[in-house]
Order: C-alpha cells, then sequence, then structure tokens
C-alpha cells in the first residue's frame, strides 16, 4: 500500500466528471419534456497535438443521435456535427441535464416531430389529450 | 374512507395483476409433473420480486428515473444497448406469448379457432393503449384479474389428501412423478423466472413515472406491493395445487392451455370455468398490455426519447411507434402458427437468464446517494438483494446447461 | 475534439513508459455561467464502462459490490491540464515532470 | 484499434468453448438418446389420450361447456399427431424399431378414439356411448404408459 495521493488544488465551481455525470444522461426540455440522451461531448479549444500552456478548454456542446453507433459498434465518427445542441443553452446540471429552450426546434428532434405530425398524428386519436 | 379504498383498489390490482400466461402454465406444467415439490420456488420468487418492485418504484418516485436510462447511465453505452437487446427480445417473445394466451383463453370460451382471434387480440391490445387511460387500464384487468380466485376456491373443493400434499411441499415428490433432478432444477428456473420477471420492473418503475409517483406514494405503493404480490403469489400456488390434485395422479402433464382449466371444471363444473376464463382473458390481456408499454419504454428511456401515456401520442411518436411495432411482430410470429404456449416455456426461461442485467443496476443505484439523497437501501434491504442477487446469478447461469441437459424439459 | 475520442488513449510519461488509459476528463462548472473548464484526466489501468466512478464517490453500499467496484478501480490517479504536454490520436503524453492527484471527487 | 485482432480472437475463442461444453452435455443426458425419444413421444400420447378421457367424462358429467372441451380434444388431436410425426421419423432399428411399431398402434387407437371424442361432444350422443369411449380412451393411456416403462427399464 503507498502513501495516499494528495487531493489537486481547489478550484471554484462544481467538480464533474463527464462519462460520470454527464455521458449517456438524459437531457430534458424547458418544460421538462425528453429530448435526446448525451451521445457524446464537443470539447472546444482542444486540438490534437501540443498543448499550449495558455488554453482553457470548455464543453461546447452536447451531440447526439449519428454518434451513438460509432460509439456502439466502432468505427470513425460521422463527419458534420448532426445533433449539435450548443452548451450556451444548457440551463441546469443534475441527474438529468436541462435546457432552457424548448426542444420541438432542435435538429435532434426533426424525426419526433415529423412522425408525430405525419404518422401517429395522423391516426384518430393521435393528437387528443390522455384523459 | 377514500384513502381505505384507494388501498383495496391497489392492492386488488396487485393481486389481480400479478399473474400472467407465464404463471398459468408454469405453475400448472409444474403442479402436473412434481406435485407441489416446487412450491417453494414461487415463495422464493414472490419475495424477490416484491424486493425489486418495491426498490424500483422508490428509485422512480425519488430520482424521477425510470429502469432503462438507469442501466443505460450506469452500464454506459456499448453494455446498456447489449442490455437493451437482450431485454427488447425477451420482453417481445413474453409479449407475442401473452397475445398468444389471449387467443388461446378466448378459443377456449368460444370454440373457434385462434387464428381467428389473434388479430382481434393485437388489435383490442393496440386500442387500449392508445385511448385508455393508464389507471384505467391497470385497475380493469387488475380486478378482472381477481377472477382466478376461483382456482383457490378450487383446491378446497376438490377435497385433497392435505397429508400428501403436505408431504410433497416437504419435497417428497409423489409416486406417479418419475421426474429426473436435471427437469426439476430445469423448471425450478422456469418457475423462479415466471414470477420475476424483467418486464413486471420495467413496467412497475415507468408505471410510477406515469401516474407521477412523488416520494409521499411510497407507503401506498409498499402495502401494494408487500401484500398484493404475495397474495398473487398464492393464486399461482392454487394453480399449481389443482394440477397437482387432478392431473398428476392420471399422469397428465401439461402441454396446452386447455389442460390447465380441466381441475377447475372438476371441482366446479361449468359456473366456475366461466370465471377462470374471465380471469385467464383478463390476466393475459393485462399482461400483454404491460409487455407492450414495457417494449415501448425500454427502447424510448434507452435513447432518450419521450414517452408516457400522460403525453398526446403525437408527442411520444416514436414510443408508440415502437409499441405498434413490437404488436405486428408479435402478431407475425403468432400468425406462422408458432404454439404461445411453447413460446410462454421459453420466455420464462430467458426471463431468468437476463434478470441480473436488469437487478444489478437497480441495487446498484438504489444506494446512489447522487440519484436517491438520504432514501438509499436500508442495511436489511440490500441484505436481501445481495443475498437474491447470488440467486439470480446462479439461476442465470445454471440456466442453458440445464435447458440442454432436459432438452427444455421434455 | 469529441470526449470519445479521449477516452481510453493511452497515457505516456515523458520517457514513453505507459502509465495506464484515460478513463474520464474531469470539469469545472461555473455555478452562474454553468461554462465547464477542462481540469484534468483521470488516469486508470483498464477501461471499465460499468458502474465506473466508485474509486472517486464516497458510496460504501452494498458493501460487498462497493468494494469490489472500487478495487477493480485501484491505482487510478488524476492528472492535471497543465501537466499534459500533447494530446495525440495514438496518446496523451505527459511532461518531465508531473503529479498524481487522489481521484476523489470533492 | 491494435487490440482488436487479439480480443476478436479470444471473442471466437470463448463461442467455441461454449459451443464445445453444449454438445458435451448434450452428449452426457439420455433425453437425447433414441429410446429416450421413443419414451419421450410415448409418455407424451398417454398424457394426451388421457387427457382426452378425462374431458369426456367432464362433459358427459356438464361439469365443461362444449367449447373448451371442442379446444381440450383439438389440442390433443394435434399433439398426438406431432407425437405420431415424430415416432415415425425417429431412426432406431431392431428391438427399438419393433417398440416404436407398437406404441405407433396404441397410438393410432388413440387418434380413432379422439375422432369418436370430438364427434360425441359436438353431437350429444347418450352418456352409455361416452363411457365406453372414456374406458377406451384409459386403457390406451395405460397401455402408452407401461411402454414407455419398458423402454426406460431396457434403455
Amino acid at each position: 500500500m503507498t502513501a495516499p495521493l494528495p487531493r489537486p488544488p481547489r478550484v471554484p465551481g462544481r467538480i464533474l466528471d463527464a462519462r460520470l455525470h454527464l455521458l449517456d444522461r438524459q437531457v430534458l426540455d424547458v418544460d421538462g419534456e425528453p429530448v435526446t440522451t448525451v451521445d457524446d461531448l464537443e470539447l472546444g479549444d482542444l486540438q490534437f497535438g501540443e498543448r499550449p500552456r495558455s488554453a482553457a478548454p470548455t464543453i461546447t456542446a452536447l451531440i447526439s443521435g449519428p454518434i451513438l453507433t460509432t460509439r456502439l459498434f466502432g468505427g470513425r465518427a460521422p463527419r458534420g456535427r448532426l445533433g449539435r445542441i450548443g452548451w450556451e443553452v444548457v440551463a441546469g446540471i443534475d441527474i438529468v441535464l436541462t435546457l432552457g429552450i424548448p426542444g420541438g426546434g432542435l435538429e435532434v428532434s426533426w424525426f419526433e416531430g415529423w412522425l408525430g405530425e405525419h404518422v401517429i398524428g395522423r391516426i384518430p386519436g393521435g393528437r387528443h389529450d390522455p384523459d | 374512507m377514500k384513502a381505505v379504498l384507494g388501498l383495496a383498489l391497489g392492492v386488488l390490482t396487485a393481486i389481480g395483476g400479478f399473474v400472467d400466461i407465464g404463471d398459468l402454465v408454469t405453475s400448472s406444467v409444474v403442479g402436473s409433473r412434481f406435485g407441489l415439490t416446487l412450491v417453494w420456488v414461487i415463495v422464493v420468487g414472490v419475495v424477490g420480486i416484491c424486493l425489486f418492485a418495491q426498490m424500483s418504484g422508490r428509485v422512480a418516485a425519488v430520482s424521477g428515473r425510470a429502469t432503462f436510462e438507469i442501466i443505460r447511465e450506469r452500464l454506459g453505452a456499448r453494455v446498456g444497448f447489449a442490455n437493451l437487446a437482450a431485454s427488447f427480445l425477451i420482453n417481445l417473445m413474453t409479449l407475442t406469448a401473452e397475445v398468444g394466451g389471449i387467443a388461446l383463453s378466448l378459443q377456449l370460451a368460444s370454440g373457434l379457432q385462434p387464428v381467428l382471434w389473434i388479430p382481434v387480440a393485437a388489435i383490442a391490445v393496440w386500442l387500449v393503449i392508445w385511448r385508455v387511460k393508464f389507471s384505467v387500464l391497470e385497475n380493469v384487468t387488475g380486478l378482472l384479474g381477481l377472477a382466478l380466485v376461483v382456482f383457490a376456491v378450487a383446491v378446497f373443493l376438490l377435497h385433497p389428501d392435505w397429508a400428501a400434499l403436505g408431504s410433497q411441499l416437504a419435497l417428497r415428490p409423489p409416486p406417479q412423478s418419475s421426474e429426473s433432478a436435471v427437469t426439476y432444477w430445469y423448471f425450478a428456473i422456469a418457475l423462479f423466472g415466471s414470477a420475476m420477471t424483467p418486464y413486471e420492473v420495467f413496467f412497475f418503475s415507468s408505471g410510477a413515472i406515469e401516474e407521477h409517483w412523488t416520494p409521499k406514494d411510497l407507503g401506498q405503493s409498499r402495502v401494494n406491493v408487500l401484500v398484493g404480490f404475495p397474495l398473487g403469489g398464492l393464486l399461482s400456488i392454487s394453480i399449481a395445487v389443482t394440477a397437482a390434485v387432478v392431473l398428476l395422479p392420471q399422469m397428465i402433464a401439461v402441454t396446452s392451455l386447455s389442460q390447465v382449466l380441466l381441475p377447475v371444471a372438476q371441482a366446479g363444473g361449468t359456473i366456475a370455468v366461466i370465471i377462470a376464463l374471465l380471469g385467464f382473458v383478463a390476466a393475459t390481456f393485462g399482461a400483454a398490455l404491460e409487455t407492450t408499454l414495457s417494449s415501448g419504454y425500454s427502447l424510448a428511456q434507452y435513447f432518450g426519447w419521450s414517452w408516457g401515456k400522460f403525453r398526446r401520442p403525437a408527442q411520444a411518436a416514436r414510443f408508440h411507434l415502437t409499441m405498434i411495432i413490437g404488436l405486428l411482430i408479435g402478431l407475425g410470429v403468432l400468425l406462422t402458427g408458432a404454439d404461445p404456449v411453447q413460446i410462454t416455456e421459453y420466455s420464462v426461461v430467458f426471463s431468468a437468464i437476463a434478470l441480473p442485467l436488469t437487478y444489478l443496476p437497480i441495487l446498484i443505484v438504489a444506494n446512489d446517494h447522487e440519484y436517491m439523497g438520504d432514501r438509499v437501501n436500508g442495511r436489511l434491504t440490500n441484505l436481501l438483494g445481495l443475498v437474491f442477487l447470488v440467486i439470480i446469478l446462479i439461476a442465470s447461469i445454471a440456466a442453458i446447461p440445464l435447458m440442454i441437459l432436459s432438452a427444455a424439459g421434455s | 475534439m469529441i470526449l470519445t475520442e479521449l477516452l481510453a488513449l493511452p497515457v505516456l510519461d515523458a520517457a514513453g513508459t505507459r502509465l495506464g488509459i484515460v478513463t474520464d476528463v474531469r470539469f469545472a462548472v461555473d455555478p452562474d455561467s454553468l461554462e465547464a473548464t477542462l481540469q484534468g484526466f483521470l488516469i486508470g489501468r483498464r477501461d471499465h464502462s460499468v458502474f465506473l466512478g466508485y474509486e472517486r464517490k464516497s458510496e460504501t453500499a452494498p458493501a460487498l459490490i462497493a468494494r469490489f467496484l472500487r478495487w477493480r478501480e485501484r491505482g487510478t490517479f488524476l492528472i492535471l491540464l497543465d501537466d499534459v504536454r500533447s494530446i495525440e490520436p495514438d496518446g496523451v503524453r505527459l511532461r518531465e515532470t508531473y503529479t498524481r492527484y487522489s481521484p476523489a471527487l470533492p | 484499434m491494435i487490440r482488436a485482432p487479439r480480443s476478436v480472437r479470444r471473442r471466437w475463442l470463448a463461442c467455441g468453448l461454449v459451443a464445445a461444453a453444449c454438445f458435451a452435455t448434450a452428449g452426457c443426458s439420455p433425453v437425447y438418446s433414441p429410446s429416450g425419444q421413443l419414451a419421450q413421444s410415448a409418455s407424451d400420447a398417454s398424457a394426451q389420450t388421457q387427457t382426452a378421457a378425462l374431458t369426456l367424462h367432464l362433459v358427459a358429467t356438464q361439469q365443461l361447456p362444449a367449447p373448451a372441451a371442442q379446444t381440450a380434444l383439438s389440442d390433443a388431436t394435434d399433439k398426438l399427431a406431432q407425437d405420431a410425426s415424430a415416432l415415425t421419423s425417429a431412426d432406431v432399428s431392431g428391438h427399438l424399431a419393433a417398440a416404436r411399431g407398437r406404441i405407433l398402434s396404441r397410438l393410432r387407437t388413440g387418434q380413432d378414439l379422439l375422432i369418436q371424442a370430438r364427434a360425441l361432444v359436438g353431437g350429444q350422443a347418450g352418456p352409455g356411448a361416452t363411457d365406453a369411449v372414456v374406458q377406451r380412451l384409459q386403457a390406451t393411456a395405460k397401455a402408452l404408459t407401461a411402454l414407455e416403462k419398458q423402454l426406460q427399464a431396457s434403455g
């Protein structure tokens, strides 16, 4: 048994580990409606190569959708950031992530919207309130 | 007064909703082949389902997270997906068996071929999911399922030799039973899987969210589970006893749903048969609703789609589409002429194999302060949880070798 | 860059010795703006995606499972971003001097 | 990515080992032997004939409604047909072929009786005729069980 490791210097703010606290979590919109899950995170100001001491990389977006297949079955990440939700619209981080905007207009919601509009909504009763 | 009524309704629903095609078939098969020597497994299974249904309900009420969201969060995308694939397939198999069970029950009531009833059953299931309120569908099928109490009454009407039954309970097999040890343990696992099916947990935790449970509702849910499920388990045991009293001495090993009914006819005649058939239809219909919903729940929760009957269908479009596709697949399989009873016999064993996939994540999250605050598991719950985890793991690992050795219990 | 490109990358010291792999990435989140700034990398022996994080959290129940999961992640440590010299597609390289910190979450 | 081939190889190896274990366990089990399969068919055929006897008896005593009885008899008919085809396709020779012949002959008797039973349920025949068929069904079931026991004792 070696000596316990030292604690890192304190920094302001809440400490989160991306995989433990963010990845695969549910994303809700401003009304509490499920939008998607966090399938990946986009990190800004961080590239492959030598790392300049000055840079302070941050999370710039949540990514969901096609990227999930890469995580499941391997292979290269698809080009073009389909299913990107800018970090600036994130309004709360708990055991779920909450957005500060309605989810309906987001790119990740188009299939749900299309299906609701053109298939499920067309079936009689599809737009009725549940009661 | 209203509170008492609510409590009674919840308990009655839990009793009536406990039995499904898996319990009907497996209990009867086991009773007709092993007498009461496997009844202890039903008792173990009921304790297990009480423990885990209660735990998953508590996690859902406190954290607002349903089971498959948790599975993905705690297992990661990849392992979570493998879990989803396995759970979804087994759930689909159970769904097929339940819809087939509705058709077989209606055949028993009408004499018409099940091929005619299968589409009717599938459409009826979809219509109810499409239009009927969650609490209504849960309560009505649960209350009608209480008709299965006729099996408990039948036990007494048959005037069994209680001493002989008692000695079977003490694991002394009746003289007519000549089953090998391998077959005995194979059916022990099948019976365990029929009492503790994964879909019950998906349904229970998602139902808690459908009904907007808060930690305040936990008391009621605890009573429902801790009183309702054991009484439901008594119905399973009654089914096994009637088969053990009537069919076993005549060496009729149960292979079809019609045979499950014969002891009731002998005990109570036509009226008892009609009541039992009502119970069959309600139990299989209720379970068909639960498994269909569970197929939507599990997929939607893994991928983060909006789900639930408390939303307009158009606002949970992918959830509803999943359920429609699930029902169509089940319908397709049944129309090829597959025997629902055989599907059931396999589905309960595969349920037992898949149990650890559902139970371990729930046990872990029920201890996680990030999700549960100070409502984490107590020491006793954890002790029981660990004991059951060991049982579940053993059953899961032993299932396939036993299935091969016993040629699936033939 | 995206997060999953970083995960499971091997981590090497200045001499090229393999120290482990990136098992997680730590951020500090500003309570008001919610801006999440990268603090460092968690380095572990193996890439476990299932029930990760027991070495960082204070959960101790159910005791047997928690003890096993913590044991599985033994040897995990935290490296601050300042101690990272370069990030390449085939691995993360550290500077000549770096400090191993406790992975525990505050 | 560099690790992939090794892990893939390991996965194939694991699959192979599991498959080998499955074959080994199946090979050790008596239920897969030819005599075991014949005994299995005889036992099921006996159960189906006995089911038909019980069903017919319950109809005669007016304890079982006709639709349920028809269903039970049609289930028994289907299962007997399955047993018959399993028996005819079984690959046996010598004394096992003779045993199969005896089982099949009893099974055919059972099938004939089932046709009569279904006619009785449909046509409201008198209790006398029903009792006779019930007794013959029971006798056939007993004979099939006896054949099953012989097979188990010899094999």
